[in-house]
């Protein structure tokens, strides 16, 4: 088969994302910044596919695109979005947001430049194609074990502490 | 029954905030809605889609039927009031005409009031079934529509031949009958009763057990007897919220004391206890047509009435039992040929009053369950 | 010139899917094929809906236009193509307008994975179901969309009405779809597939649909798919997006013309779109019915012939009713019409019977049966049930539907496990 | 019970009868409290009607009339009196709650107010109506031809 990994599609594909993630903090309307969020979590699954991971992909898909962001989207429907356009944008806190896009900023360009000797090349083998699915089930199931259960235990608080708040009795 | 006529559990005037503050949602249906049956508006005011308040906006098919009454003589009003509730039109011209007997003092003959009750209650059954096929269109069910619709031509065919009309029927004269019913009347009568009654079953085997429908209907717009006493509501609505009052049996009119039926009346008030209750007066019907139709004496069909009516002056109210519940006429004579003030007492206007009382705390797709099982005709709420 | 052909016929020799094989003009036929056969089969559909559900109604249905209202649903395609676009004042005109094509896309989408034989599929991907899953998902965004930038509130309940309730569904569908995957693992090296041609042979292995597998789950599995998959695309009785009785016509009221028809095209697709699913994880996808009752090469021929004969069955119905057509000069079209439409049907059923043919279009055929019986159940439903409340459906989805599935799926995997360990020790 | 009432209130109120029905004229100021007699005491407990006659020639112009009817009793009422022109009589909402619509389209066809209502304001027509179809001086094919022209945008205003 052959690769789909080529720079075009790299570049194409950030590019994609960079501009939807543009969109997303400038546009004034939320429901407009909701669907140019989706289009940067698709754009991003179709990143994973290029790194031959396609569960993680369809998981993407599924969950962030089709199930978080129909929420997110549901919830902004439902507030006045005159109201919402009428706000001013940004915040007045930019000085601590400008330090923290320079540091964000300058430790990705460390991570650039000395990543050679972080990440060597090709330490990992590219996993074929069949068991691609059953080699995620086998680290999160086996390795990864006690954090993956740590993770769904904080989600679980998360889900009871929506609904207390939610909900005035039980 | 000393205690204050008042509302049972619900303050009409102001409904409670929605929860946290949120906007409330304000809902316009109709005027022009597929299920607000014709011309009613609602303004619904929801939280997300429960109904805290509700508003009716009536008055789209306003005629000014009681204003053309007083320009036209007696016998010329008659046509009007087919067109109030044109589907029961026969039942509007039986609550006309005796009102108008009652205040010139003339008793039609037997015949007469023979023909008038096989007529008035195969119109009952008309009603109910168009009511029955829009209902659940409402809910959801399209097929039992087609059902009544191809029952209730069997009905129609049986006006047209007598009267040549299918809805406006004008069927009935002050004083009795315009025509003679036509050779094998009694036989198409008797021949639609055989092919109805098995028809009743078939309805109620797509409904009555119906898992969805029992969920849709039970305890949706439930509403108390001493509601509906206080509110006015009667008809079958009444019936379901279990007092058994039918003017058919507490102020008989016409001949229906000869006849022997019974009340059909349900205990929850609810929309299901409402279905039953019209789907047992349909069975009641075709029992007190075949009674009328067995025993339908020989004789004249129209009692002497003066050709230039004038009745004395005076006021009379008089009603009767509608397939939609009480229809009265109030009419007042100044003993000239046309009436002084025709009065019309709409069993439709009355009731739907009610829906507001029997949505609050409801979902908005139970509003529509309940304009259904209210049974409006908005002809008939509009005048 | 030479390479070309050259490169074209090399598919034709091997036994993959034309995107395993990697061959680019293959794709394309196979798209274009499967493009077509799915409108012809919303337009056929679109016709069989209202004359079947005439039918249960007592009543007609088209009659009209073209013998029997055949050429019905190209009326209304032209009426519709040619009716005003009509974009609302203040609505938001960029998602207004993108709004069907999404969902559109969404629903096409899926089909490159459907496989209607072991090669016929576009591609076969080794995460075809959750390809599936997750693309089809997408049309609720659509339908938020057009519900949003309507800007008005019939759409916007409607909306939120169907986002909901699909979210809510694909909760208790992924379950049971997990449940069918887990039977997939049976086999001598213990891995499973989440391929779609990759499903179907599991079960080819294992000679077993999965709907019979460990009775009573996975026909318990397939009862909380088929629930949810109605639900999952707002047909009756989970009708409650687009309930006209309530909401006019959900979410898209505002909506006219071809993009009304857009919408339409993707609600009927995907209707389709789902019954692959069930039919592929449950129904055995391509195979025939009662592969080891009735196994063995003479029955194999046996069964290879019954393509042909439905369309033979077909075009006998409509020269039967080309008899029974009123003698009326009027009729003399509608007559003529219908022997002609009968012809062709015969035609193609003869065509079928070509033994190179036969064997070939059998699959095609027996996927295409299965997933045509889910139509008529879809349309079995209209005719028969109310609908229900929104309160009432997610007590069922989340309440019966969702419990119901895990438990499944504990079950399954409990027995799976056991009978691996047994069989394997 | 007429007769009861009778001698409670003596020439205030006037029973009478028509065509084998009881009805009973009654003084304008007794109406409240015998309309709660009626309905407390009486068990007259459904107020099936309420309604309005014009009469143009005389001084009080307008006869407002409550049909009754009781259950218990299965007996009818009509209670009925004379107002003037401009006169305002005591809502029975608070009474019988079906009142408010009746008392509504009253209002709305003959221009009778009835303090204490919740709600009055015109119900079969529309809200910036001019005129009151039922009065007798209100032309069969008369019409409010202005807000015909604003509302429904004809020039004839027919």
């Amino acid at each position: 088969m052959a690769p789909v990994a080529t720079p075009f599609f790299f570049y194409l594909l950030s590019g994609i994302m960079l501009i939807g993630g543009i969109l997303v903090i400038t546009r004034k309307n939320p429901v407009h910044s909701a669907l140019a969020l989706i289009v940067t979590l698709l754009g991003q699954a179709s990143i994973y596919l290029m790194l031959y991971a396609p569960f993680v992909a369809g998981v993407q898909i599924i969950l962030y695109a089709g199930g978080i962001m129909v929420l997110f989207l549901f919830v902004i429907m439902l507030v006045s979005i005159d109201r919402a356009m009428k706000e001013r944008q940004f915040n007045s806190q930019w000085v601590v947001g400008i330090i923290a896009a320079t540091a964000l900023g300058g430790l990705l360009i460390a991570v650039f430049t000395k990543g050679k000797n972080i990440f060597p090349e090709h330490m990992l083998p590219v996993v074929t194609d069949s068991n691609n699915t059953q080699e995620v089930a086998k680290l999160l199931y086996g390795q990864y074990m006690f954090a993956f259960e740590i993770a769904s235990l904080l989600l679980l608080v998360a889900i009871i502490g929506a609904v207390v708040m939610a909900k005035k009795r039980i | 029954m000393n205690e204050p006529n008042t509302l049972s559990h619900l303050d009409l005037e102001t409904h409670e905030k929605p929860f946290l503050d949120a906007n409330e949602l304000v809902l316009n249906m109709g005027p022009q809605h597929p299920a607000t049956h014709g011309v009613l508006r609602v303004i619904l005011h929801l939280d997300g889609e429960k109904v805290l308040g509700l508003e009716c906006v009536i008055g789209y098919l306003h005629r000014g039927v009681e204003k053309i009454g007083e320009h036209r003589t007696y016998t010329m009003f008659n046509p009007y009031v087919d067109r109030m509730d044109y589907v029961a039109a026969v039942s509007n011209g039986l609550g006309y005409c005796e009102t108008v007997e009652k205040l010139l003092n003339v008793e039609p003959p037997a015949r007469a009031q023979h023909v008038r009750v096989i007529l008035t209650e195969l119109n009952r059954i008309a009603s109910h079934q168009l009511w029955l096929g829009t209902h659940a269109l409402d809910i959801g069910a399209i097929t039992p529509l087609f059902y009544t619709f191809r029952d209730r031509e069997e009905i129609l065919k049986i006006y047209e031949k007598y009267c040549g009309a299918r809805l406006t029927t004008h069927a009935f004269r002050i004083g009795g009958l315009q025509y003679e019913t036509y050779a094998g009347f009694e036989k198409e009568v008797k021949n639609f009763l055989d092919f109805f009654r098995p028809k009743i079953d078939e309805y109620e085997e797509l409904l009555t057990t119906n898992r969805i429908w029992v969920e849709r209907t039970k305890k949706v717009g439930v509403i108390s007897g001493k509601d509906c006493i206080a509110l006015g509501v009667t008809g079958p609505v009444l019936r379901a919220s279990g007092v058994k009052w039918d003017l058919r049996k507490a102020q008989p009119y016409a001949n229906y004391k000869n006849f022997d039926f019974e009340i059909p009346t349900g205990q929850n008030g609810d929309t299901y206890d409402r279905y039953l209750v019209r789907m047992a007066e349909m069975r009641q019907s075709v029992r007190i047509i075949q009674q009328a139709v067995d025993g339908l004496p020989e004789g004249p069909i129209i009692a002497k009435v003066p050709k230039v009516m004038k009745p004395a002056v005076g006021e009379v109210y008089h009603s009767i039992e509608a397939p939609k519940g009480e229809l009265g006429y109030f009419i007042v004579s100044d003993g000239s040929t046309q009436p002084y003030r025709v009065r019309v007492r709409p069993p439709s206007f009355v009731n739907l009053q009610a829906l507001d009382l029997m949505c609050r705390g409801q979902l908005v797709a139970d509003v529509i369950a309940v304009i259904g099982t209210l049974d409006i005709v908005l002809g008939e709420v509009d005048r | 010139m030479g390479q070309i052909i050259q490169y074209v016929k090399s598919y034709l020799t091997s036994d993959q899917t034309p995107g395993a094989a990697g061959n680019m003009f293959w794709v394309l036929v196979y798209i274009l094929l499967v493009f077509a056969g799915l409108s012809v089969a919303v337009i056929a559909m679109n016709w069989l809906e209202r004359k079947i559900l005439a039918h249960m109604q007592v009543r007609l249905g088209p009659m009209r236009v073209g013998p029997h209202g055949l050429l019905q649903p190209i009326a209304d395609a032209i009426k519709l193509l040619l009716k005003e676009d009509i974009l609302p004042a203040e609505a938001d005109g960029l998602i207004f307008w993108t709004a069907p094509f999404l969902v559109v896309l969404a629903a096409f989408t899926v089909f490159v994975v459907v496989p209607f034989g072991p090669t016929h599929a576009i591609t076969d991907m080794n995460i075809g179901i959750l390809f599936m899953l997750g693309v089809s998902s997408l049309s609720v965004l659509g339908i938020v969309m057009a519900g949003w930038a309507s800007n008005s509130h019939y759409p916007l309940i409607g909306a939120l009405r169907s986002s909901a309730q699909m979210v809510s569904y694909e909760v208790a569908m992924g379950l049971a779809v997990v449940s069918a995957i887990l039977m997939t693992s049976l086999n001598a090296e213990g891995t499973g597939t989440l391929s779609m041609i990759g499903i179907v042979q599991a079960q080819q292995v294992q000679h077993e649909w999965f709907i019979f597998k460990f009775f009573p789950l996975g026909l318990v599995a397939f009862f909380i798919f088929a629930v949810a998959m109605v639900a999952e695309t707002n047909r009756a009785p989970f009708d409650l997006a687009e309930a006209e009785s309530e909401l006019t016509a959900g979410f898209h009221t505002e909506y006219s013309g071809f993009r009304w028809s857009l919408f339409f095209l993707a609600e009927y697709s995907a209707m389709i779109a789902v019954s692959s699913i069930a039919v592929t994880l449950w129904l055995g996808g391509w195979l025939r019915p009662f592969p080891n009752v009735l196994s063995g090469a003479t029955w194999d021929e046996i069964f290879s012939f019954f393509p042909g004969a439905s369309f033979l069955f077909l075009a006998a119905m409509c020269f039967y009713n080309t008899a029974r057509m009123p003698k009326h000069p009027l009729f003399r079209i509608q007559t003529i019409g219908l022997a002609a439409f009968g012809a062709v049907l015969g035609l193609i059923g003869l065509v079928l019977f070509i033994p190179g043919v036969r064997v070939r279009i059998q699959d095609i055929f027996w996927f295409s049966a299965k997933v045509a019986g889910f139509m008529y159940l879809y349309i079995w439903y209209r005719g028969t049930f109310p609908r229900y409340r929104f309160d009432q459906l997610m007590r069922m989805g989340w309440k019966v539907l969702l419990p119901l599935g895990l438990g499944v799926l504990i079950l399954t995997a409990s027995v799976a496990l056991l009978q691996q360990k047994i069989w394997r020790p | 019970m007429i007769a009861k009432l009778k001698a409670n209130y003596g020439s205030g109120l006037e029973p009478l009868t028509f065509a084998a029905q009881n009805y009973m004229v009654v003084d304008r100021s007794l109406i409240p409290e015998i309309l709660q007699i009626l309905r407390n005491e009486e068990q007259f407990d459904y107020c099936v009607d309420i309604t309005a006659v014009h009469y143009p020639a005389r001084e009080k112009q307008f006869d407002i009339v409550w049909v009754l009817y009781s259950f218990p009793r299965n007996e009818r009422i009509r209670v009925k009196t004379q107002i003037l022109d401009g006169a305002s009589l005591p809502s029975s909402v608070p009474i019988w709650p079906t009142a408010n619509w009746l008392e509504r389209e009253v209002y709305d066809m003959f221009g009778i107010k009835f303090d204490g209502h919740p709600d009055l304001k015109r119900i079969l027509l529309p809200d910036g109506w001019k005129g009151y179809p039922l009065r007798k001086d209100y032309g069969i094919l008369q019409q409010d031809h202005e807000w015909v022209q604003i509302n429904l945008g004809i020039e004839s205003g027919q």
